[in-house]
């Protein structure tokens, strides 16, 4: 196996007095979509976020991340996402008072020529509503603006939590094409709940339970073992498969 | 879809939970230390202990009884406006103007009816109270800021009021010392501060059980939810106008209250307490205790209108003046001691004073068993 | 110990006079609290010679800061009278003065009023006594400029509030009273712009402008009036403040007719060369004689009455006595302080104003109405 | 009819000066989410500076480019102080508007002490060209100068803040930055630099209608900016926050309004008319004039 | 027992409802469908009384509701979760729901009475909590929760209401797969015997059609169809318009 792109190693996080991650390890590969999982509040959201350097002024973050060579905490977050780490939030955080268009402006990093075609390809949507106000988007809309924003630059790596919660089944699809053909130049850490996304888009997995790493591996063997499912997702692969 | 919020107040900081406190040794000696303050504070006037530096003379000396008394006013004041900001999260910029109402509507009825002082605090809490339920109807049809200027504006023509002297009445920017002849003769003279104590301690418990039964009430709990989503309460089935509007007039009613005990203790009515900055002041005290604690408040005001009236003292102090001028000319500005200390408290105590306790405790603990995990 | 108890005030002959001083060392009126008590340590000095001390008995000052705040003076009026302290002087501002005065009678200790200037303080109760001029003799100092005032057309230009309410009312009494028509244009105190006011004032047309405005916005005042013609077309009398002051009139100072309290050069007695002598930079201001005057009635007060305040009152009613200004007399009757004032024009431009005397007026001249005593 | 001119153009005069506070106050109470007492403290430093310069600047006066030179120092200290805030002070607050309101209100509180401490409470002589005390005659009215300057600085200021939150980049960082600075972050943008920006713009506009205000009145004295604050407020919620259009109507609606209404009417009726012009916009329109946030 | 008439609600030129006429039988589970910017959100807000309508009429039981306030129509029986959570972050999570049991019981004002003191509140709480599986978290401060914790909170508060009509937005949104089952478990128990009707938008087309008896589909602010499920889910343009190509 080649290098990973991303590293996390015993990672710890507590946020004002409660120990939300308790050594978390785990490696996101320099291809294809890594998966994250697990049941509610166990915290893959905490996970991303101590990542990218978002953790709450109340927390504290231990343990070691890395990107390549280069040791990610203790960098501002503006530094780390201009080095070329992506990440649409859970809950896509699009600028309300802004235009659509004005979002996809501000996205724009100085030094590469923004990939307006490519994000207007996916999402023709943002063309049409480009001076329409982001917070009078629908959910869907502003989940692929959320999207959008972070494909108009070329990344290193991507975090992306949950994109398809509340999108029409058909959104869903198209999203998922999406990110399908993203992870072909782009490696992905996911976090989704819909199984047959991850199914369809899933290279490897990582399942979070209580605060720890419950399983690592190949994401289509997690999901064929019913046993497995049941046991790390609580559901029966029947249901995976729809 | 996300909402595209007016401009909010932001919500003050969140009380944390009863439930939540710490335990232990020091939960258990928590519930009685407000019974061992009232005790103190019930024995003060016979003590002629001297604390130097912190108060002029002796604890029983009417100086000391006189700024006590001032600074339990204001510790009832603030936790009156804490009912609204603290604990429904209504940012008003025009509180004083309640106070005021009590002060000027007591001195007046008092020097110019010549009614007796009984019938003038009667009338002063009543009308202060109506004023509150009246300008409270207009006002909180706005949120947010919104809300805060119409009071701020309301307050401010209370002020343009005053200071118009219609009629004489108001003195104007001389004020209007207070005529004691309609007072009873245990309220007046110099020997008689400690009585102007007692009646500024009976305010501030007042205020402050009323606060608290308040709050943990049936309706205390809707305010809670008004000071974090409003648009929910309204969904569940309450309308959030009628119980802001409750808390509001409550609020008024208890400043109007203030009022006329600190007409008593001055002795007079002056234009100072009409200004903004005095709603201003009331902020930062409820912000310096702690919003929407139970003692933050409280201890607040008191901290505030001790450190007003001794910078003064501390300004004209020896200390001072030996220190280089660079030092000893900003040093001997009151204000600029205080502005000092609000930047620092906010830096030293985030979270008000309130907070210092169960930090304190915190650490103990910390100490006490080095880094246990859970 | 109790709490109704309060230190007694001595009684024993050779223990030290105890004096407290309330007066606003900082807030707005910083400056003229500072030449209150320069004035105050200097007139000490002239009336006990040089000892401090009045017979034996030497006299020790608490000087207490009220910022200006009439509820911080009570409160240190209270915490000095529970001391013991049978003398309270001081009062910066009217407000304060007001407010302490009442506090005297309560407790039956003497009160001097310091630079306060509002009528008001004058007949306030039996204890209380002022120590420097009040609005009405500003007034009659103003009537002195327009000679014969029948028929003539005077406009009152004051602020809003007790301070203009006082200022109008007495130019109506006194002015008004010997025949002039009195109009008043009034003005919000925070007002900034003033060209909707001297706009009034030019419409009006009057022989006379009695302006009266005190605070910071006082020299945008000035310039509109002057941009706007009215100090041209008109003779228009103020009363002059504090000497830093007079660089802000610019270009208006020398158009103005002053009426004033005091300034340097005014007088040139013996209690004005000790004045001079002792003052930092040796130069009088506005309120250094009500300081020097205060010091001299305390010390007449000790002299005479010791620790009895009754006696103090007794002493300093009637009492007649050479200051900084004068000839100074209190009325019995109501406290009042008849003393000199002075017409005074400003010369010179910018930084360099000189103030020079016109006329003096003396006290019996400028002598308000007798009031009743109130308390 | 020369009454008309001259009260409608010592109106705008008033009015360019309320735009002047106003304006900073709306940037940073509008987009930085600041609700800034501290502001008066800018105006009163850019007014001070001035006035030091125009005495002890080699260079500087009090007339013709050496006047000039005084303002510039003037708004580059008010400029300076404010990033100084900003970064000591604010910055470790953003999120925390309460305490926020805590520190500015104890800084404008200090701050004044301070400037008092340093040049005494009483007013000072500001130097000031002598064209500006001279009336200008328009069509009968003798318009003061120092108000015509007012009004000519502060239609540049407000083209200058349009031209700067429409079509530049940091002013879409900053309009974003009021909704969600962390998700600006995460775009990679160090979004504290912009707010920063803020002050800086906010303290220049405020130092230099504390220079230029000097100038109209003549003097300068430490309590000066709190002063007009308070009707720099009423200006700024009229306007809708964060508006700077909406504040250069409201600062002409006030203006306008408190100057005809003291001459037609009492004195004090003139306050009275613009708080209640303040609450019945509030409760017409509670997001003030302009209507919304964070528009340029 | 719910019905709208020609309920419509424009923003400028733009409908965003469109003339929506819907009527829903008591104990009937309508399920919402509809592409992202259908106005779901929209008509919810509506019938709710958070929006008022530009034309058309609401009325519950006969009533013409249209021009009460929010509050008035959570009395007669009308309770709703929202698509962004939305509960009361300060409080515990068990505060939470006795705030709204309190609600429901009739909100007069007891500025005196202690409310911790209220056992019936206190255990009509508890049992919603339970209900919804969050009563080990009852001391948690709302604010803390993670996302899908916060979705079942939002419920136990409708739940406390015990509303007649229940608009849900999106309550599956975000909740692991693991507790879907056991969510779809808790709204059908609300349903069943009580009479209870229930207006459900949803994408989770498992679980629509798991409990809808009818379903509406909407598509720019119109509603496209209303019918059975077979019936909609055979509907060409319900296909093409909102399905797809299901993965
Ligand atoms: N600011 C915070 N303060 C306290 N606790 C927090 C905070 N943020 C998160 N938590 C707690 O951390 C835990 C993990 O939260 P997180 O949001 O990471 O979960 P998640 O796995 O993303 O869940 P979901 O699938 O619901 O989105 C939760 O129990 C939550 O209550
Ligand atoms: N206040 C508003 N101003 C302008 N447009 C609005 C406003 N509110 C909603 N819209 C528009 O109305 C349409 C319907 O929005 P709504 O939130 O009702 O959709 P929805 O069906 O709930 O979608 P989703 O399934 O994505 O939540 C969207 O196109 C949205 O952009
Ligand atoms: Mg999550
Ligand atoms: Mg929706």
């Amino acid at each position: 196996m080649t290098e990973p792109v991303l590293s996390v190693a015993d990672l710890s996080v507590r946020i004002s007095g409660l120990h939300i991650l308790q050594g978390v390890s785990f490696t996101v590969a320099p291809t294809g979509v890594t998966v994250l999982l697990g049941r509610n509040g166990v915290g893959k959201t905490t996970t991303l976020r101590a990542i990218v350097g978002l953790t709450p002024r109340a927390g504290e973050v231990h343990g070691t991340i890395r990107m390549g060579a280069q040791s990610l905490l203790a960098r501002p977050t503006h530094r780390l996402v201009r080095g070329g780490l992506g990440y649409v939030p859970e809950d896509r955080c699009v600028f309300a008072g802004l235009t659509v268009a004005e979002n996809l402006r501000l996205a724009e990093r100085r030094g590469t020529t923004p990939a307006y075609d490519r994000v207007y390809a996916l999402f023709p949507e943002l063309d049409r509503r480009g001076r329409q106000r982001a917070g009078s988007l629908s959910g869907g809309q502003q989940q692929m603006l959320a999207i959008g924003r972070v494909l108009l630059n070329d990344n290193r790596l991507l975090l992306i939590d949950e994109p398809t919660k509340g999108l029409a089944p058909k959104v869903v699809t198209e999203v998922a094409e999406v990110l399908e053909r993203v992870a072909e130049s782009v490696p992905v850490l996911l976090v989704e709940q819909n199984l047959a996304v991850v199914r369809r888009l899933a290279r490897d997995a990582v399942v979070l339970a209580a605060g720890k790493v419950a399983w690592t591996g190949d994401a289509q063997e997690l999901l064929l073992e019913t046993g497995l499912t049941k046991s790390l997702l609580g559901v029966g692969s029947a249901e995976v498969h729809h | 879809m996300t909402e595209v919020k007016s401009p909010e107040v932001p919500a003050p900081p969140a009380a944390v939970p009863s439930e939540l406190t710490p335990g232990g040794r020091w939960g258990r000696v928590r519930p009685f230390l407000p019974l061992v303050a009232l005790a103190v504070a019930l024995t003060l006037p016979y003590s002629t202990l001297h604390l130097p530096g912190i108060f002029e003379g002796a604890l029983n000396e009417p100086g000391t009884l006189q700024l006590l008394a001032v600074c339990m006013v204001f510790g009832g004041l603030a936790a009156g406006y804490d009912l609204l900001f603290g604990r429904t999260g209504m940012l008003s910029f025009g509180h004083a103007l309640y106070f005021a109402a009590g002060v000027y509507g007591t001195d007046i009825l008092v020097t110019k009816a010549g009614l007796p002082l009984w019938q003038a605090a009667l009338f002063t809490i009543t009308g202060g109270t109506i004023l509150a339920a009246l300008i409270g109807a207009v006002a909180l049809r706005t949120v947010g800021i919104a809300f805060a200027m119409v009071t701020l504006a309301f307050a401010q023509v209370g002020a343009i009021l005053v200071a118009r002297d219609f009629g004489g009445l108001t003195g104007g920017e001389e004020g209007l010392p207070l005529d004691v002849s309609g007072v009873p003769e245990a309220l007046v003279g110099v020997t008689n501060t400690v009585n102007l104590y007692w009646l500024a301690l009976a305010y501030l418990v007042v205020v402050v059980f009323v606060v608290h039964r308040v709050s943990g009430s049936p309706t205390g709990r809707v305010l809670a939810g008004l000071r974090d989503d409003e648009r929910r309460v309204g969904v569940l089935g309450l309308d959030p106008y009628r119980f802001k509007l409750v808390a509001f007039t409550l609020a008024g009613g208890l400043a109007a209250a203030g009022g006329v005990v600190y007409c008593l203790i001055v002795g007079g009515a002056s234009p100072h307490i009409t200004s903004s900055e005095l709603t201003l002041s009331l902020l930062v005290m409820v912000v310096l205790g702690g919003p929407g604690t139970r003692w933050g408040p409280v201890l607040g005001g008191i901290l505030y209108m001790y450190l007003d009236h001794r910078l003064v003292a501390f300004g004209a102090s020896e200390a001072v003046d030996a220190l280089p001028a660079f030092l000893s000319r900003p040093l001997s500005q009151p204000l600029f001691v205080l502005g000092a200390v609000f930047i620092l408290a906010v830096y030293f105590f985030p979270g008000g004073l309130a907070s210092l306790a169960p930090r304190l405790a915190l650490l103990r603990g910390s100490l006490r068993i080095p880094s246990r995990g859970r | 110990g109790s709490p109704q108890e309060t230190a007694s005030g001595g009684g024993d002959s050779a223990a030290p006079v105890k004096v407290g001083l309330v007066y606003s060392q900082s807030g707005a009126l910083a400056s003229y609290g500072k030449q209150y008590i320069e004035g105050f340590k200097a007139g000490l000095d002239f009336a006990t010679k040089g000892t401090n001390k009045v017979g034996d008995r030497a006299v020790e000052l608490t000087e207490v800061d009220d910022a200006g705040d009439p509820a911080k003076a009570v409160n240190a009026a209270k915490d000095l009278i529970g001391k013991g302290h049978k003398i309270i002087a001081g009062s910066t501002a009217s407000g304060v003065a007001l407010q302490v005065a009442p506090i005297a009678a309560q407790n039956k200790v003497l009160f001097i009023s310091g630079p306060a200037a509002t009528d008001g303080v004058t007949g306030a109760n039996k204890y209380t006594f002022r120590s420097g001029r009040q609005s009405y003799q500003d007034v009659v100092t103003a009537k002195s400029f327009i000679g014969d005032p029948a028929g003539k057309k005077v406009v009152v230009f004051a602020q809003d509030g007790a301070f203009g309410d006082a200022n109008e009312a007495a130019v109506k009494a006194v002015i008004g009273g010997a025949g002039a028509t009195v109009s008043s244009v009034r003005a919000p105190a925070s007002a900034t712009e003033f060209t909707p006011f001297a706009s009034q004032i030019k419409a009006a047309k009057p022989d006379l402008l009695f302006v009266a405005w005190a605070g910071t916005t006082a020299p945008a005042m000035w310039q509109t009036l002057d941009q706007q013609g009215v100090l041209t077309s008109t003779t228009v009398v103020t009363g002059l403040d504090i000497r830093a002051s007079w660089p802000t009139f610019g270009a208006a100072g020398s158009k103005i007719s002053f009426l004033s309290h005091y300034f340097d050069g005014a007088t040139d007695n013996e209690a004005t060369k000790a004045a001079k002598a002792k003052i930092p930079g040796g130069t009088l201001d506005l309120f250094h004689p009500d300081g020097f005057h205060a010091a001299q009635m305390v010390v007449r007060a000790i002299e005479e009455g010791g620790d009895d305040v009754e006696k103090m009152v007794t002493a300093l009613e009637g009492w007649s006595f050479e200051g900084v200004k004068g000839q100074l007399t209190i009325r019995k009757e109501d406290h009042a302080l008849l003393q000199p004032m002075f017409q005074a024009k400003l010369s010179g431009s910018g930084q360099a104003f000189t103030a020079s005397a016109q006329k003096s007026l003396t006290g019996d001249e400028t002598a308000p109405p007798v009031v009743a005593m109130k308390g | 009819m020369d009454t008309i001119i001259l009260l409608t153009l010592t109106g705008l005069g008033l009015a360019a000066l309320y735009f002047l506070v106003a304006s900073g106050l709306s940037l940073v109470f509008g987009l930085a989410d600041v609700l800034n007492f501290a502001h008066g403290l800018f105006l009163g430093v850019g007014a001070y500076a001035t006035w030091w310069a125009a005495g002890n600047l080699p260079g500087a006066g009090g007339d013709g480019f050496g006047f000039v030179v005084a303002v510039a120092f003037g708004v580059l200290a008010g400029t300076l102080v404010a990033v100084l805030v900003e970064l000591v002070l604010i910055r470790p607050l953003y999120s925390r508007t309460i305490e926020q309101v805590l520190v500015t209100v104890g800084l404008s509180l200090a701050g004044v002490a301070l400037l008092q401490a340093t040049w005494g409470a009483d007013a000072r002589t500001f130097p000031r060209p002598e064209w500006t005390r001279q009336v200008t005659n328009v069509l009968g009215a003798n318009v003061p100068n120092g108000g015509l300057l007012l009004i000519v600085a502060a239609v540049l200021v407000l083209g200058a803040i349009l031209t700067f939150l429409r079509w530049t980049r940091y002013g879409l960082v900053i309009r974003a930055g009021v909704e969600n600075r962390e998700m600006v972050t995460a775009l990679g943008i160090d979004v504290r630099k912009a707010f920063t920006l803020v002050f800086a713009i906010g303290g220049a506009a405020a130092a230099l209608a504390g220079a230029l205000g000097s100038v109209y009145f003549g003097t300068v004295s430490p309590g000066q900016g709190g002063s007009l604050l308070i009707f720099a407020f009423i200006v700024v919620v009229i306007g809708g926050m964060g508006s700077v259009v909406g504040s250069a109507y409201a600062a002409v609606a006030v203006g306008l309004l408190q100057q005809f209404v003291n001459y037609y009417g009492t004195s004090g009726l003139g306050d009275i008319c613009v708080v209640g012009l303040l609450a019945v916009v509030l409760l017409l329109r509670p997001q003030g004039i302009a209507g919304k946030v964070a528009t340029a | 027992m719910l019905a709208t008439r020609g309920l419509t609600w424009r923003i400028g030129e733009v409908a965003i409802v469109d003339s929506v006429y819907l009527d829903l039988a008591p104990g009937e589970f309508l399920g919402v469908i509809g592409p992202n910017g259908a106005g779901k959100t929209s008509l919810f807000n509506l019938i709710t009384g958070l929006r008022r309508a530009t034309e058309g009429r609401i009325t519950l039981d006969g009533q013409d509701i249209s021009a009460l306030p929010p509050y008035k129509r959570a009395r007669l029986g009308l309770g709703r979760t929202f698509q962004a959570s939305s509960v009361f972050g300060s409080l515990s999570v068990r505060e939470n729901v006795r705030l709204a049991v309190q609600a429901y019981r009739g909100g007069s004002m007891k500025l005196w009475r202690r409310a911790a003191a209220d056992r019936e509140v206190a255990a009509a709480a508890d049992a919603a909590l339970e209900r919804v599986g969050l009563a080990h978290r009852g001391t948690a401060l709302a604010g803390t929760l993670a996302h899908g914790e916060k979705r079942k909170l939002e419920i136990a508060l409708l739940l406390a209401g015990e509303p007649r009509v229940m608009l849900l937005d999106e309550p599956m949104a975000g909740v692991s797969a693991e507790d879907v089952p056991e969510l779809v478990q808790v709204i059908r128990s609300l349903t069943g015997d009580s009479g209870r009707s229930v207006l459900m938008v949803e994408h989770h087309m498992d679980v629509i059609l798991e409990l809808a008896d009818r379903i509406a589909v909407m598509h720019h602010g119109a509603l496209l169809a209303c019918d059975t499920p077979e019936t909609v889910m055979a509907n060409p343009t319900v296909q093409e318009a909102y399905l797809g190509e299901s993965l």
